[in-house]
């Protein structure tokens, strides 16, 4: 296959202050070959963005870029064209066409949507603009945009997140460039619509022959859509292989952390995560040698004697670490058997919360002029109960109701209709000091670690503030020392006790957020999303420190998140939620083997999982359209849109949740003849007990 | 769209009401006798007792309000006690002045700020940037009517360029009106280029790091086509909402650039009236203010919303 | 490597993170001079006595309208009184005005815009309507009018001043406190059961007032712009102590004969205006850490 | 009733008025000689007819002639209105609406004879009517003080009406000059309102457009009744609040004329080549006086040996002199300039010496001085500075309050509370007549608050030998003797100084010394533009 770009040796420095400069990408090479699909895998602050920026010049001063950059069809190296030049404004958007992560701000939100995709056409290709605006519609078809002609006019905030990710793609495709690069796309995506878009741009690549490079930190992405694999870590490439190649024997330390951190969809429930230990590169201060160093389990000191060098391990694999491939190969035998058990918890009888028919109706005022034109059922007839010591999974996609759920159980709203029973008090009716009294029991941590934090309040007091609130304490000695031990107990060093959150990173900040919510010895906490705004090795040790705790300290948890496989790993038992009603309900193992709710199957099929063969092996279920608007409620079941096996029952009537044995329930009329038939039971109106 | 501008028509109105409200109560309290104003001030004891009558002094001040408002909403604003005119005869055309010249220099302050807060911001840390920072920041601390005697000495004392004074409607003559308006338009602009320039360059800084701009650039956009197309587009959204408040300014610091080159303006006329307490003539004066005023942020409102469809209407 | 992290960590709190705010304050330049510049005229105020080589008030007969010489630096006003010390003795009328101006139009702002981003509703609606009217009259007619009801006493004209920013103020606080209320941690201190009045005291009110600071010293120089108007208009604060404003319309006859009598007071008053506004640009990019990095 | 003893600026000028400005001691011709040489400003040329003659004006145009009030300013209004006569620098009383007059000595009456054929410019012919109601009107109205309050006025045939006094008056000879004749029908037709906006009279020019605070023009009538040899077409007086504009103006060129007593704008007519003429202008003297005006009997300023100390020893009046005016004012113990015919050398008493001002007010029982008010009008701020830093020398603390004209009518006549005594500087500009009324009423929503004669005993009884005199001699004795005791001895009345204003004129701008009418502005026919 032909090299349509190489780039070598790029190095790209950012100034720290007026003297000193730090490079996130240091030395990068790698090749862009016809065809084929790349993915770019590593962490936040990797310097994978930064690399694919720095290809098409995009970096900003004072930022700058060094190195050889050769694209097919322009002869010597493009860097030397500068940033503005022609040579390079054509390669941009005209060879190579990038889409950014977050949707919401990625497109210009006062010019209409097809003019900006005009603007693109016009660009690169010339063509006069009734010719462009042609172009422009059959791309939007082309992405799947639904009826283009109307909605070329429109401006981006009429657009929800998957349909703007797909205008991007019709935008920068329609310039036909040769190559796409695809920075953290479906990043903000749901998992559905992440597989729709990426299963959209691999039909077009291959149609086009176009060369796709995945930037992504999921590592079940590469492994479903991805050839060949670039691993990256603190600016350099640590590893790069065939993708098969790269999941079957993975050679440098940091891409077995990475495979060995994150949790799998199809791993049983027995062992614990294996972090990688210790903070994320800081790019102030980088060290010269291996940037692993740290957090390298296997470090010795070799390791520090210099720069080492990219080296080739087998037929297309290179592999960048000092110590060699069978020193690395029998250091990984002894520490393969250390792998943690997880620790085993005795999850009581005795109900900790109970939600009976909850109902929470948000009015929607329409226009500057505030009048109600309409209710969102955010939460519409939900009933379920957690037991002390249980870790209790929410799962499903955005706009289900799973944090107003959250929101309710806190009491943070006031529940439309239904009672929120803690400890067989009904919170809902609570006021003034019992509410506070059972607030102390009942604590929440919050899915951004950067606004979840006063800026203005220093560590310690940040913790200790519901000591004090509550009265825990009785002196300052005891508050201190309390402090300390709450810091140490989330892993954090009680010398920082008076830094401020924006000295932190994203993981030690929610740390400090667990640490406050266990400030008030607390017998239930509600998790909303608290990992998926960190980097996959910081996940891990979140992970397995709630798990300890819960394991230690006997406390419940109420895990909410859209993230499957981490939520199967916590959680004892899983409810799937759809437009704020619970679809199916199951123990977590059972729910994964063999899920019921023909959503769950879809959801559970588009889930990457970061094994090459198991992904290829598994049934992958082809889920039409998008979730429905919040505001017009289907009258029967709300998923029979999209459902494959729709029946005329399921448009006009909502089903029950139905107990199928074994602590399994399901919502849907597909079990109910069956139900029926083994119950012997007519389709009472009653619920089942969850 | 409509259902917007009437409501907010309806907000504007009850803001003048509660203005001219305000100002009746205000000039109440006001030590000087509205009596003495009218008639003068050897009058017998007598003649003052017909003329407090006569000004319904002896109602309470809501009566009074009240039957002052109903005239007004008949149209008649009483007469000047100074002047002895129609109130509207004569405040008209001098409102008609004060606006115009506000008007004008709001735009000429809006494209001149614009211009220097986008090269400022384009060039950022460049000496570009500080020299028009520092540039801006002077025009803006200078004294109105200090700027306009400087011009008066320089164009008319050294070099007898332009006209000293006056005022000319342009299609009467309109190399006398402009040449009448130059310097008066300079001095009243110039204080207000200064915060323009400070809010278009802050909300250019913000703009260009903005996610879409990214996207713009990787479309491969010439640059200046990515500064004008869309830093500059959205960059103004937040500027707009200057203008209402701008044109606030200019209507009220108008009158020290009108006293200095003599233009029939507003300004001298309520200096007068309130030194004079001529009653009649401060209310209508500042309740068609307050009027102009709330069009002004109204235009402002519906503009902002015109512009920026992330606001939705319907 | 280690050690480094060990050695940032002793550090206590906050001292570090002063120093950290001082650096980010006069990363620019300009700031730097703007910032100096106003302590600079601060220090002149306060010690105006020391400074100025002549009382004032003291008219040397005969020497009026005297251009500069060793012994008036300035030359003398068109009384025969040292010009210099007038401008020294200006400043402190000048500053105190325009600080006194500002403390209390931002005071009473910040409170209005608590109070109607607490109640909301009803309470909310009044205080904006409230502040729309007082933003529709001219403000050169509130102020005459305020002048011939209060009388033109420097408290007074403070007062009066005030009258017109506080608007501006309450709608700034306002929108502050808005935006602090839906964010995580005030929900977080909400769900732990905070008291209501110690959740604003401890955590609403310190991050809803960085923006308050920053436009209240940009307030001082426009209030002392404004001063100076009023005496062009005969209604600035009495005489003898004349803040520069009502120096500058004093001198204005002689602008053409004597010009520095005139612009030795406007520079003064253009110098402490650029230099209140730079250092109110340094003051908001230092509070707001992303811009932090963007400023030359 | 609280007795106040208030001296107000009631000074008894009335009847020497013409004689203000004018050189000639001697009051009885009260006329300015003859100038010596040409006429000061362009040399004169051929009369020509044309040309557009702008006039600055800085004070805002009030309200124009008001038939029920007498002594209205007509700085703007003499192209238009004329009087009976006119008293011009040649001495003669050249007769102008009336044809001629006789004054009856005993029988205290004066037989008016008007001119036949003038008509107003609303087409209204001029005859006896409207001279009696001219009278009539402000006899009604009360305010015929400054004529003299004549008792009668008869119509005896269309064109001659008689005007009866019941005691003789030095007032009454002179009324001739100062008496405007309105058109009846144009008063009584259009209302008070409008004839206060518009101008109908019988001079040479008639208003054509007049916005307030912008301009007044005038353009020439073809309807008049003496023949127009020469003349500008129009007449404009434009409106400049900002001196420094209207010496812009003229320096640009877009004015005719411009009188300026500012010592910076004098300054820069003379480096511009143009020559100040003020010999006999009489529109140009403006005399700066302080009033003392103390109702209340424990006020330290109630106490004559203190109001001596101060004025004569305890302020360096010379100097409060030449820096206000910027170097062209000058001092003197008399009430108006030392041109004035009463005017006597002798007066000069007050000679600046603290310490012995000190001393007197140690003897007055204050040692260490006391406080005090200064009220002022705008734009006298620079008076009130120099009085309060002499005042602070000796001891005498005071606060400076800037008050409006109005205002000041009301705080002298004590209405507003909270006002007991002041010093009140003011200004006095000699075109206008004085005020003569010898008491003041002043009134309140309550009734009329208090009465109160302007001077005590002596103060009245010298007022009265004045306005009895025969003869101008006489009167101007008696003048002197008042002057003597209002200034010297009970010191509530301190001239500061008086400023001659300067009129220049441009190239182009021509007037006859005969232009000037004593006290009234300037003949319209007798001031003419080269047509280019």
């Amino acid at each position: 296959m032909k090299t349509l770009v190489r780039a070598e040796h790029i190095v790209t420095t950012f100034p720290v202050d007026r003297k000193r400069r730090f490079a996130a990408v240091d030395g990068v090479s790698l090749e862009l070959r016809r065809g084929e699909i790349v993915g770019l895998v590593g962490e936040s602050g990797s310097g994978k963005s930064v690399t694919s920026m720095s290809m098409l010049q995009l970096i900003l001063p004072p930022g700058k870029v060094e190195g050889k950059v050769f694209v097919d069809g322009f002869e010597g190296d493009t860097l030397a064209f500068g940033a503005d030049s022609d040579q390079v404004r054509q390669i941009r958007g005209g060879k190579i066409g990038m889409i950014f992560q977050e949707p919401m701000t990625s497109l210009d939100p006062v010019l209409t949507v097809g003019r900006q995709i005009q603007e693109n056409i016009m660009t690169h290709l010339h063509l006069p603009k009734a010719e462009a605006k042609a172009r422009a519609v059959e791309m939007m078809k082309a992405v799947g945009i639904p009826d283009p002609e109307t909605r070329f006019g429109q401006y981006p905030s009429q657009f929800s997140g998957g349909m703007r990710q797909r205008i991007m793609i019709a935008m920068v495709l329609a310039a036909e460039p040769d190559v796409l690069i695809a920075d953290e796309a479906t990043t903000a995506l749901d998992v559905t619509t992440q597989a729709l878009i990426l299963d959209l741009i691999q039909d077009l690549a291959r149609q086009r022959d176009l060369t796709v490079v995945i930037v992504t930190h999921n590592l079940g992405l590469i492994a479903r859509y991805a050839d060949r694999i670039y691993v990256m870590y603190g600016g350099n490439i640590v590893e790069s292989a065939e993708k098969y190649e790269l999941f079957d024997h993975p050679i440098h330390p940091y891409t077995h952390g990475l495979l060995a951190a994150v949790p799998r969809l199809d791993a049983g429930k027995r062992h614990m995560l294996v972090p990688i230990e210790g903070l994320p590169p800081n790019p102030a201060d980088l060290p010269p040698y291996c940037k692993f160093y740290d957090r390298c389990p296997y470090r010795e000191e070799a390791c520090t004697q210099g720069p080492c060098a990219l080296y080739q391990a087998g037929e297309g694999h290179f592999v960048r670490c000092a110590l060699t491939q069978e020193a690395l190969a029998d250091k990984r035998g002894r520490l393969e058997g250390v792998r943690r058990l997880m620790p085993d918890k005795t999850v009581s009888q005795e109900i900790c919360l109970e939600v009976k028919d909850l109902r929470m109706d948000f009015p929607i005022y329409r226009g500057l002029l505030k009048q109600k034109v309409g209710e969102v059922h955010a939460v519409d007839g939900i009933s379920l109960h957690v037991h002390a010591g249980e870790t209790l999974g929410v799962v499903g996609e955005s706009g289900c109701g799973k944090s107003t759920l959250a929101k309710c159980v806190m009491r943070a709203l006031k529940p439309t209709a239904g009672q929120i029973l803690f400890h067989g008090e009904d919170l809902g009716t609570l006021t003034g000091r019992k509410l506070k009294r059972a607030r102390s029991k009942l604590s929440m941590i919050f899915q951004d670690p950067f606004s979840s934090l006063d800026p203005r309040q220093t560590a310690g007091s940040i913790v200790g503030e519901p000591l004090k609130i509550h009265g825990l304490v009785r002196d300052r000695a005891q508050y201190d020392a309390r402090v300390d031990e709450l810091l140490r107990i989330v892993g954090l060093d009680p010398t920082f006790r008076d830094r401020l959150p924006r000295e932190f990173s994203g993981g030690q900040r929610q740390r400090l957020g667990i640490a406050r919510a266990l400030a008030s010895e607390p017998d239930m906490i509600v998790c909303d999303e608290p990992i998926s705004a960190l980097d996959v090795s910081i996940q891990a040790q979140v992970i397995n420190l709630l798990i300890d705790l819960q394991a230690r300290l006997k406390i419940a948890y109420l895990f909410i998140a859209h993230d499957l496989s981490v939520v199967k790993h916590i959680s004892d038992r899983i409810v799937v939620m759809y437009l704020g009603r619970v679809v199916e309900l199951a123990p977590a193992e059972r729910l994964y083997e063999s899920p019921l709710h023909p959503y769950t199957k879809a959801l559970l099929s588009a889930v990457p999982v970061s094994d090459p063969h198991v992904d290829l092996a598994r049934e992958r279920i082809e889920l039409r359209g998008e979730v429905p608007s919040v505001m017009d409620h289907p009258a029967g079941c709300a998923f029979c849109g999209r459902c494959r096996y729709a029946m005329d029952r399921c448009r006009t009537e909502a089903p029950m949740l139905r107990d199928q044995g074994d602590g399994r329930q399901v919502a849907c009329f597909l079990y109910e003849r069956e139900a029926g038939e083994r119950d012997g039971r007519e389709g009472g109106t009653e619920h089942g007990e969850a | 769209m409509v259902k917007y501008i009437s409501s907010r028509i309806g907000q504007m109105l009850v803001t003048v009401v509660l203005v001219s409200f305000f100002t009746y109560i205000l000039v109440d309290i006001m030590p000087k006798d509205p009596v003495y104003a009218l008639y003068g001030p050897n009058i017998t004891q007598e003649e003052y007792e017909a003329g407090y009558r006569a000004l319904d002094l002896d109602k309470p001040l809501l009566v009074r309000y009240g039957m002052w408002a109903s005239k007004v909403l008949r149209g008649d604003w009483g007469t000047s006690y100074k002047h002895h005119m129609q109130v509207w005869k004569l405040l008209a055309p001098k409102i008609a002045v004060t606006l115009y010249l506000s008007v004008l220099s709001a735009i000429v302050s809006f494209a001149v700020g614009i211009l220097l807060g986008a090269v400022t911001a384009v060039k950022r840390g460049k000496w570009q940037d500080t020299v028009l920072t520092f540039l801006a920041n002077l025009c803006a601390s200078l004294p109105s009517f200090v700027v306009a005697l400087g011009l008066l000495y320089l164009f008319c004392i050294r070099s007898q360029l332009l006209p000293t004074s006056g005022f000319t409607w342009p299609w009467v003559d309109f190399g006398k009106h402009v040449r009448q308006l130059a310097m008066p338009l300079f001095a009243l602009s110039l204080s207000g280029v200064a915060s323009i320039c400070r809010q278009t360059r802050s909300s250019m800084l913000e703009v260009i790091r903005q996610d879409y701009i990214r996207t713009a650039r990787s479309k491969g956009l010439r640059e200046r086509v990515v500064i004008v197309g869309h830093v500059m587009r959205n960059a103004l959204v937040p500027v707009i909402t200057l203008l209402g408040n701008r044109l606030a300014y200019f209507i009220g610091g108008a009158m020290f650039v009108e006293n200095v080159f003599s233009i029939p303006g507003t300004g001298s006329l309520m200096v007068q009236s309130i030194n004079f307490m001529d009653v009649p003539v401060i209310q209508a004066f500042v309740v068609l203010s307050a009027v102009v005023i709330s069009l002004a942020y109204l235009v402002t409102d519906i503009l902002y919303v015109a512009v920026d469809p992330r606001i939705s209407l319907d | 490597m280690r050690e480094k992290i060990e050695a940032r960590a002793a550090h206590s709190g906050r001292g570090r993170r002063a120093r950290q705010f001082l650096r980010a304050l006069f990363h620019r330049k300009i700031v730097l001079v703007g910032s100096i510049g106003t302590i600079f005229f601060v220090l002149i105020a306060l010690f105006a006595p020391l400074v100025a080589p002549y009382d004032p008030n003291v008219i040397d007969k005969g020497a009026y309208l005297l251009g500069m010489s060793p012994l008036h630096p300035l030359g003398t006003d068109l009384y025969g009184r040292d010009l210099f010390s007038r401008l020294v003795f200006g400043a402190r009328v000048s500053l105190l005005t325009g600080v006194t101006a500002t403390l209390i139009a931002a005071a009473a702002g910040s409170l209005l815009g608590i109070v109607a981003a607490y109640y909301g509703g009803i309470v909310d609606k009044i205080l904006l309507r409230a502040c729309e009217t007082l933003d529709a009259i001219p403000y050169i007619a509130l102020t005459m009018a305020l002048v011939a009801i209060l009388g033109n006493g420097m408290l007074n004209m403070a007062v009066i001043m005030c009258s017109t920013c506080v608007p501006f103020f309450v709608r700034m606080m306002r929108a502050s406190v808005l935006s602090i209320l839906n964010s995580d941690y005030i929900l977080a201190a909400k769900l732990s059961g905070q008291s209501e009045w110690k959740l604003w005291l401890k955590h609403i009110l310190p991050n809803s007032v960085s923006p308050i600071i920053v436009s209240a010293t940009q307030n001082v120089g426009n209030t002392i712009m404004m001063e100076s108007g009023l005496s062009f208009l005969g209604i600035g604060i009495s005489v003898p102590m004349a803040s520069w404003g009502a120096i500058i319309s004093e001198a204005r006859p002689y602008l053409t004969t004597h010009p520095l009598y005139v612009l030795a007071p406007c520079a003064c008053l253009a110098a402490l205006i650029i230099c209140l506004n730079l250092f109110g640009d340094g003051i908001r990019d230092a509070l707001d850490p992303s811009l932090r990095g963007e400023t030359a | 009733m609280k007795k106040i003893s208030a001296l107000l600026l009631a000074l008894c000028m009335a009847l020497s008025l013409a004689a203000c400005g004018s050189k000639d001691p001697d009051t009885t011709a009260s006329l300015p000689p003859a100038p010596s040489g040409t006429e000061s400003g362009a040399p004169s040329t051929a009369r020509a007819l044309g040309g557009d003659l702008v006039l600055p004006f800085t004070s805002t145009m009030g309200e124009f002639f008001n038939p029920y009030k007498q002594g209205n300013l007509i700085e703007y209004g003499w192209p238009c209105y004329e009087p009976l006569a006119q008293l011009k620098p040649d001495g003669q009383w050249h007769p102008c609406l009336a044809e001629s007059w006789e004054v009856d000595g005993e029988g205290h009456t004066i037989t008016v004879k008007l001119r036949q054929g003038v008509t107003f410019h609303n087409g209204d012919t001029l005859d006896a009517d409207d001279l009696v109601f001219t009278l009539q009107s402000r006899l009604d109205y009360g305010t015929a003080s400054a004529i003299g309050n004549p008792s009668a006025v008869e119509k005896v045939d269309d064109y001659t009406v008689r005007v009866r006094w019941d005691a003789f008056s030095l007032d009454y000879e002179l009324w001739i000059l100062k008496e405007y004749v309105y058109s009846k029908s144009a008063v009584e037709d259009n209302g008070l309102d409008w004839i206060l906006n518009n101008m109908v009279g019988t001079g040479p020019y008639v208003m054509s457009e007049f916005i307030p605070d912008v301009h007044l023009r005038f353009t020439r009538s073809d309807s008049y009744w003496r023949e127009i040899e020469s003349g500008p077409d129009t007449i404009t007086f434009q409106y400049f609040p900002e001196e420094t504009t209207r010496l812009a103006a003229f320096l640009n060129g877009e004015i005719g004329t411009i009188d300026t007593i500012q010592s910076t704008s004098i300054a820069q007519l003379e480096a511009a080549g143009f020559v100040g003429n003020s010999e006999y202008n009489t529109n140009n003297i403006t005399h700066y006086y302080v009033q003392i005006l103390n109702l209340d009997e424990n006020d330290p300023l109630a106490d004559v040996e203190v109001r001596r100390a101060l004025y004569l020893h305890g302020i360096d009046w010379d100097y409060v002199a030449e820096a206000a005016s910027g170097g062209l004012g000058h001092h003197n113990d008399c009430i108006g300039s030392e041109r004035m015919a009463y005017y006597s050398p002798e007066l000069e008493q007050s000679a600046y010496d603290p310490e012995k001002a000190k001393q007197m007010l140690a003897d007055a029982g204050y040692p260490d001085g006391f406080e005090t008010v200064l009220y002022i009008y705008p734009g006298l701020e620079k008076d009130a500075t120099l009085i309060q830093a002499d005042l602070e020398k000796i001891g005498v603390r005071s606060t400076v309050e800037v008050v409006d004209a109005s205002v000041v009518w009301n705080y002298m006549t004590g209405y507003v509370d909270g006002v007991e005594s002041g010093i009140f500087p003011q200004y006095l500009s000699y075109d206008s007549s004085f005020q003569t009324d010898r008491f003041i009423k002043f009134n309140s929503p309550e009734g009329a608050v208090a009465e109160h004669t302007v001077w005590d005993d002596e103060g009245v009884a010298l007022w009265n030998a004045v306005k009895t005199a025969k003869t101008h001699e006489e009167q101007n004795d008696a003048l002197r003797a008042f002057v003597e005791y209002y200034v010297l001895t009970d010191c509530t009345y301190w001239p500061m100084y008086n400023v001659e204003g300067k009129m220049y004129y441009q190239e182009d701008v021509h007037y006859s010394d005969m232009a000037p009418i004593v006290g009234a502005g300037y003949d319209p026919l007798e001031i003419w533009m080269d047509v280019k």
